[in-house]
């Protein structure tokens, strides 16, 4: 279901008849990205706009996406939608948006700048120490946990660790935490790592995994060990996250509402094309979600399978 | 004045020169077995040390957890070492694999195919991979950099469109994991992939070793033109070489996902030179004409222990990359030295 | 400088050699050998192929290093580390085996290290092609300075090569074999230079299985056997006779030669309008079943071209062939393979050989399938048999069949591409200068080889520039020149006039420019040789 | 590998009879001349498609848009266009980059040291990372591709490692933007960044055909034993050259840096085959010998202009790479059809 829908063939223009929202994204392939671009098409589809989703390969490559931000430029959208790896790094872009008056969407994570005209974004940040709360309770506030995290330079890979990591320092003095490792967010090389903490520390009782390919990574590694009674606390969602859930081998994750982000994008650029005021943050919420509460319908809309 | 046709001439009597079994034959052969079993050394080296660092390094677990570890670049190295012996490269390797998970994925999840047919499915989309590979070297003579650059390009479109972007999951086929993780073994802990990748390298060594077509291998990677001018059909012997790289890109594939329970359409890119880096390591030259089995088996196995060990050492993670990359260099230069001694 | 211990009538030697031993792994190449090289002359040096001869010359420029032994320059002691010093000493060599830059031009080539600047360090291109006209000019050679060498034919980076050593201010001239590759013209026009190289403070080293050579352009021949010094002669006071009985230390039977011709023998091979882009032109002859039939012609007559044709390693633009009566198509060497065709080229380190490979395996690839497989898998042990009694048959000097090829002497090297295609059993055989290198025991082993052959019934083409081979092992003689087939002469009637009056027949253009041929031959691309410099 | 006392092989694995330089003299150079423009021809047809194709394609803007993207890949190609004429190769350029452009960082933003200091030493330091590749091949004769993927892994850590994983950013010195983005012609919007590529394409054009480094480059490349026998220090030789792709290494890192303002520690990985990409599609064979600056900045354009083009015409991303990879072999194939001509 991603290469129909509105992006659609009309390739030339930038005018046209419907209003053309072009959108950088942070990644393209990863499911939570996916998950993005759904709920902007849906909401496009519905408002009758049309828009293009891109985004780098990782969340390292700054240099491609500024091009990619650039090449959106040119061909002259109504509106841009931007989740920025690095904004300062996109800062002389932005202004030439702003020149072109073009309205800019940031949406993720904050930008460094005033230049867009709202925010829809998550504090990760607090959404990791949320994480680390509930990581504290499933552990009765002692014993040893590990960290995979997914890039350790990225801004979601450095909020998602240090809330995580924060959190446990202030308010976890019985817990014992070890240096975060890294997987990239590859399911096997985090399956890998997570093996190896367990080989090093058989004494190892929870591990947290900072994004859907880390998390599904720290399943696989646990499960592969035959070792019982990890807890396992995650992030995103996606079909194996929720299985694992279901069955019991994760004890629950941390979720945003990605589709939600989506949604709540194009409509801020609507308005924004329409000249319409509107808050300058708009909050797109985290969850935490357990076997507990997982088939509630306020959770089940925000997850993606 | 003499023609060549000199004529008939008599001289003292000298024995004609034939072969002379000199120090070679049986001593020589010895030592080239002994060479090889050194090239083992710089994994036993790296191993004890590990093993003396860390008390959590030599268990069980961790052991078939390396093992485990070292399956899919494995198999990825296994099939490049044809390639790479033919004097060829291949960068399809990994977005490639990825495309399999995903078409191995369409076969039994989505078209509902049975279990086996399948994989098979898969492997052999692995093998027209490689088959497609092969035909643009061989019969339109692009370089194979460029051919399988634009193959690794095409793969990592193509997993995802086919995919719709999404990983397909394998929930409800559990014999399907059971390829990767399953205990054949019974009563043993000891996984399935672990097994197969065994397997997979004793044919591989039979198909280097044994067969015409490890033969033609060599020969191509030697000395192309001497090799056709031979009335070999370079042509042909290339492709399947590709092909045959092409079906264990398949296999890695069917491996990964079968473990992951999911066929990941994204993942892959950075495979490849990982896996290039096994057989290389392993001593194959990309020059063509030298390599072997064994060889890339060693390679991937260091690669994957050093990958453990310094994790289980709890080396942190930006020093983990400074220390492979050192270790590796001291690793291939020890074993340059010892080879260029003997 | 120690004269006393030089014993030479003339006084001191330019070059000499003492005690010198040098072995390889299973190979004892020198033992204690001796060598003198006196001012103003040129030595000849021979031997059987792997008798020592190019490691000599090596441990001379410094490639090698002597295991023991010592070297003298005009009486003083030489230490060569590397070939670099040796040419500032004034040594100066050409390798048996080419050492050219294959994607440079003649000009770059020959200067190599030396270019002409502007300032240190940018090159002063117009300068070098200058100085490289020069020299060309005062060598009387015909190279194009700004060619690429790739492009040039076998001959003529021949030429380079000697072109390349005579520029360095050489003292000690060492040539390994430099007219292997070379015709009659170019080998007197070589001797000539050889001649003006040589004067009272020169000297000059010459390696050749050609006797008639050595007789023509040496002072004196030292003999190598075994690894082991023989014996020095004057040349003008010995024959080649005893040299050659010196060398080989054994009786060779050299009578050899073909039955009378069979005209009524089938034909098995018919060509017709053969013609290619680069340089055929309509090239029609028939080849009969157990004939030998020889391609004359000067360097670049297209001879190997026509080879290369027909077993499908060229494009060729129009032309039919026929094959036991039927018409064929070859596209590539595996298609003539199939069809019983088989080529043995006359470039053994770039179209022949898998250097980096064993003997063994060398021998064994063209009959792989047929001879020493069952279902894909090798027969090991029948191809390590049937490799041993080739290195026997063919006396291959070698260690093993497990020596790797690049670790025989030259002439071994081609003896091992000859003994490839002797086991697969071809009807057709076309051998593209197949002694080259050989040494004059082994010829004769060859030569007996393709008679048999040729009793057994298999054809064969025989590609040579050796007029006197040609004559002595043809049936009939097919002489060629620039692309086309200018003469068809029977054994009885051909002679070196009559051939070479064919073979410098100009076909279109009028008689009175084939005086001019020779040296000057139209070059035209050939793939061949479009990519690395091979070796002859 | 090939010391000079390896005996005297002169040619290596018998690379497949390609090119042949035609007819030469003055028809010869004149065709030869046209050859090199029409390898211009696969690009300018490509680009002719998007501009009719999309009316944003052919725009001032965009046009500088796509030369700008060119800037990176372009300097890491020129530098590494002379390793592959040796017949080497650098896989340390992308992660090299990035360790470069954190030096960068640290030379001026935490040690404030003026600009232009900084930036020289950025470049230097980059050169000194090519001048331990050079070591480790030259002389410990270490295969380059191990050699450069362990500079890779090493790189990418010590990256991290001096960054403490964290981007460094340059907020403090706005004339370090300026190196990029600044417009050094007065009045026109043209940004320096493709100024400083030109110039360093002229600066390589004029390295490798007018000196005796491009000389020895093309040399090495050819026959290394020769050139070696010809009294030529391959090694010293070889070590400039590495040396010298390490200088272009830092100077991309100074340039990817002044682009985004900041110093990206993880940044990198994956240029090297992009920029080795553009190397090959420019015709310069892997097998050395062979290649041109020209051929190189041509073959960068080509991906540039491809990725911009696919994205301004809206291309759906997965399907951007498979047309990506086809268009290449596409391109590549008419290329040699052409050569193959002529
Ligand atoms: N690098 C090497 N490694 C091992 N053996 C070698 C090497 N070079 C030469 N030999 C051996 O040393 C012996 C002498 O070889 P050399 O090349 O000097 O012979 P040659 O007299 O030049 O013969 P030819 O007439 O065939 O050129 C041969 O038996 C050869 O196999
Ligand atoms: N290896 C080569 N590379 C480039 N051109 C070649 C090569 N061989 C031959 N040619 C060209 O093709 C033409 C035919 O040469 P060919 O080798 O067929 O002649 P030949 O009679 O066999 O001579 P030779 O004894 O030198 O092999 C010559 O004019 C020559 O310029
Ligand atoms: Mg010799
Ligand atoms: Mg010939």
């Amino acid at each position: 279901a991603c290469n129909s829908s509105s992006g659609g063939t009309s390739t030339a223009s930038g005018g046209g008849d419907k209003p053309y929202i072009a959108i950088v994204s942070k990644g393209f392939q990863h499911q939570f990205w996916q998950a993005v671009k759904k709920g902007a098409e849906e909401e496009a589809a519905k408002q009758g706009a049309r828009i293009t989703f891109e985004g780098p390969a990782t969340e390292a490559d700054v240099e491609a996406q500024v091009t990619m931000l650039t090449n959106a430029l040119a061909k002259k959208p109504a509106a841009i939608g931007f989740a920025a790896l690095d904004s300062k790094a996109a800062a002389p872009l932005l202004q030439q948006a702003k020149s072109a008056k073009i309205p800019v969407i940031a949406f993720d994570s904050g930008v460094d700048s005033d230049i867009p005209v709202t925010t829809a974004s998550t504090d990760n940040k607090a959404a990791a120490a949320e994480a680390a709360k509930h990581m504290s309770d499933l552990l009765g506030g002692k014993g040893k946990v590990a960290l995979v995290v997914h890039d350790q330079t990225s801004r979601s890979g450095i909020d998602r660790r240090d809330g995580f990591l924060e959190w446990m320092k202030a308010n976890a003095p019985g817990i014992t935490v070890l240096p975060p490792q890294y997987g990239g967010g590859d399911q096997a090389k985090s399956a890998d790592i997570t093996k190896s903490i367990i080989a090093a520390n058989p004494d190892i009782a929870g591990i947290y995994g900072s994004n859907e390919g880390s998390a599904i990574g720290v399943i696989k590694g646990v499960e592969e060990s035959g070792k019982k009674g990890i807890k396992i606390v995650g992030f995103d969602s996606g079909k194996a996250q929720i299985d694992a859930i279901k069955n019991g081998t994760m004890a629950g994750a941390i979720t945003q509402n990605p589709i939600g982000i989506g949604q709540q994008l194009v409509i801020a650029a609507m308005k924004a094309i329409k000249g319409e005021n509107q808050p300058k943050v708009i909050d797109t919420g985290f969850y935490w979600y357990d076997k507990t509460n997982i088939d509630k319908p306020e959770i089940a809309a925000v997850l993606y399978q | 004045m003499t023609t060549p046709s000199a004529g008939t001439i008599t001289s003292p009597a000298s024995p004609p020169p034939t072969e002379q079994p000199a120090n070679e034959g049986l001593t020589g052969r010895l030592r080239s077995r002994l060479q090889q079993f050194l090239a083992f050394a710089s994994l036993i080296v790296i191993f004890a040390v590990f093993a003396i660092a860390s008390p959590n390094f030599l268990t069980y677990g961790n052991v078939t957890a390396i093992l485990f570890s070292t399956v899919v670049i494995g198999t990825l190295a296994l099939g490049t070492t044809f390639v790479i012996i033919t004097g060829g490269i291949d960068l399809s390797l990994g977005t490639g694999m990825a495309l399999c998970a995903v078409m191995s994925g369409v076969f039994i999840v989505n078209m509902d195919l049975p279990l086996g047919v399948g994989v098979l499915g898969a492997i052999l989309f692995g093998g027209l991979l490689g088959f497609v590979n092969g035909v643009n070297i061989a019969i339109l003579k692009i370089p194979p950099f460029i051919a399988t650059l634009a193959m690794m390009l095409v793969a990592q479109g193509l997993a995802l469109v086919v995919s719709h972007s999404a990983p397909i999951y394998f929930n409800d086929t559990p014999g399907y994991f059971a390829i990767s993780t399953g205990n054949l073994i019974p009563g043993v802990q000891f996984p399935n992939a672990v097994l197969i990748l065994a397997v997979l390298a004793v044919i591989s060594g039979i198909l280097l070793n044994k067969t015409i077509l490890g033969r033609y291998t060599y020969s191509i990677g030697s000395n192309e033109e001497a090799t056709s001018l031979s009335g070999i059909s370079v042509r042909k012997w290339k492709i399947i070489v590709y092909t045959l790289a092409g079906l264990f890109i398949g296999m890695a594939g069917v491996l990964i996902s079968a473990r992951l329970g999911s066929a990941q359409p994204a993942t892959g890119a950075g495979y490849e030179l990982q896996a290039i880096a096994a057989v290389v390591i392993g001593g194959t030259s990309l020059a063509g004409g030298k390599g072997s089995i064994v060889g890339t088996i060693i390679g991937a196995l260091i690669i994957s222990v050093l990958n453990n060990g310094l994790q289980i050492m709890s080396i942190p993670q930006e020093w983990q990359n400074v220390i492979l990359g050192c270790v590796i260099l001291v690793a291939v230069y020890a074993d340059m030295l010892r080879k260029r001694e003997s | 400088m120690d004269v006393a211990q030089v014993p030479s009538q003339r006084g001191v030697p330019l070059l000499r050699a003492e005690g010198v031993s040098k072995s390889f792994p299973g190979v004892r190449a020198l033992s204690d050998v001796h060598l003198d090289l006196r001012h103003n002359e040129v030595l000849g040096l021979v031997g059987e192929n792997g008798a020592g001869k190019s490691t000599l010359m090596k441990l001379l420029s410094g490639i090698y290093t002597a295991d023991e032994g010592e070297f003298y320059l005009n009486g003083e002691r030489l230490e060569v580390t590397g070939p670099k010093q040796a040419q500032e000493l004034g040594i100066s060599i050409i390798h048996q085996e080419f050492n050219l830059m294959p994607d440079l031009t003649v000009a770059q080539n020959i200067f190599i290290g030396r270019e002409p600047r502007s300032g240190r360090f940018f090159l002063n291109e117009r300068g070098l092609n200058a100085r490289a006209m020069e020299l060309i000019e005062r060598l009387q050679l015909s190279l194009d300075p700004t060619r690429t060498v790739a492009s040039l034919t076998v001959a003529k980076q021949q030429m380079v090569e000697i072109a390349k050593a005579l520029s360095y201010d050489a003292k000690v001239l060492i040539m390994d074999e430099p007219t292997a590759a070379l015709n009659e013209t170019e080998v007197a026009a070589l001797h000539d230079l050889i001649r003006r190289f040589k004067r009272p403070d020169t000297g000059a080293i010459y390696i050749s299985h050609r006797m008639d050579e050595l007789k023509a352009i040496t002072d004196r021949v030292t003999v190598l056997r075994d690894g082991q010094y023989v014996g020095t002669v004057d040349t003008a006071r010995t024959t080649m006779k005893e040299v050659i009985s010196l060398m080989v230390g054994r009786t060779i039977v050299g009578d050899a030669k073909p039955e009378g011709v069979r005209e009524e023998r089938e034909v098995l091979l018919e060509v017709r309008g053969l013609s290619t882009k680069a340089l055929l032109k309509d090239v029609s002859f028939d080849l009969r079943k157990g004939e030998i039939l020889g391609f004359a012609g000067l360097m670049g007559a297209g001879r190997t071209e026509v080879a290369r044709a027909i077993v499908g390693a060229d494009k060729v633009d129009s032309g039919t062939i026929t094959l036991r009566g039927e018409r064929v198509s070859i596209r590539n060497p595996a298609d003539a393979a199939k069809h019983r065709i088989g080529y043995l080229s006359e470039d053994r380190k770039q179209f022949g050989l898998l250097l980096e490979q064993d003997v063994n395996a060398n021998i064994a690839l063209s009959s792989l399938r047929d001879l020493f497989s069952s279902f894909g898998f090798m027969r090991d042990k029948t191809m390590r048999a049937r490799s041993r009694q080739s290195v026997s048959a063919l006396r291959i000097k070698t260690p093993s069949i497990h020596q790797t090829a690049k670790n025989l002497s030259g002439g071994n090297q081609q003896k091992v591409v000859i003994a490839k295609w002797l086991l697969r059993d071809c009807d057709i055989l076309i051998f593209d200068e197949p002694t080259r290198g050989i040494d004059v025991g082994a010829k004769e082993e060859i030569y007996r080889l393709l008679n048999e052959l040729a009793q057994q019934g298999k054809s064969i083409i025989m590609i040579s520039s050796e007029l006197p081979e040609i004559l002595r092992m043809s049936h009939r003689i097919v002489v060629m020149s620039e692309g086309r087939i200018t003469g068809m002469l029977s054994a009885e009637e051909a002679t070196q006039e009559s051939v070479m009056h064919y073979a410098t027949l100009r076909p279109d253009e009028n008689p009175a420019d084939a005086a001019e041929l020779g040296l000057d031959e139209i070059e035209t691309p050939h793939p061949q040789t479009a990519e690395k410099a091979g070796e002859r």
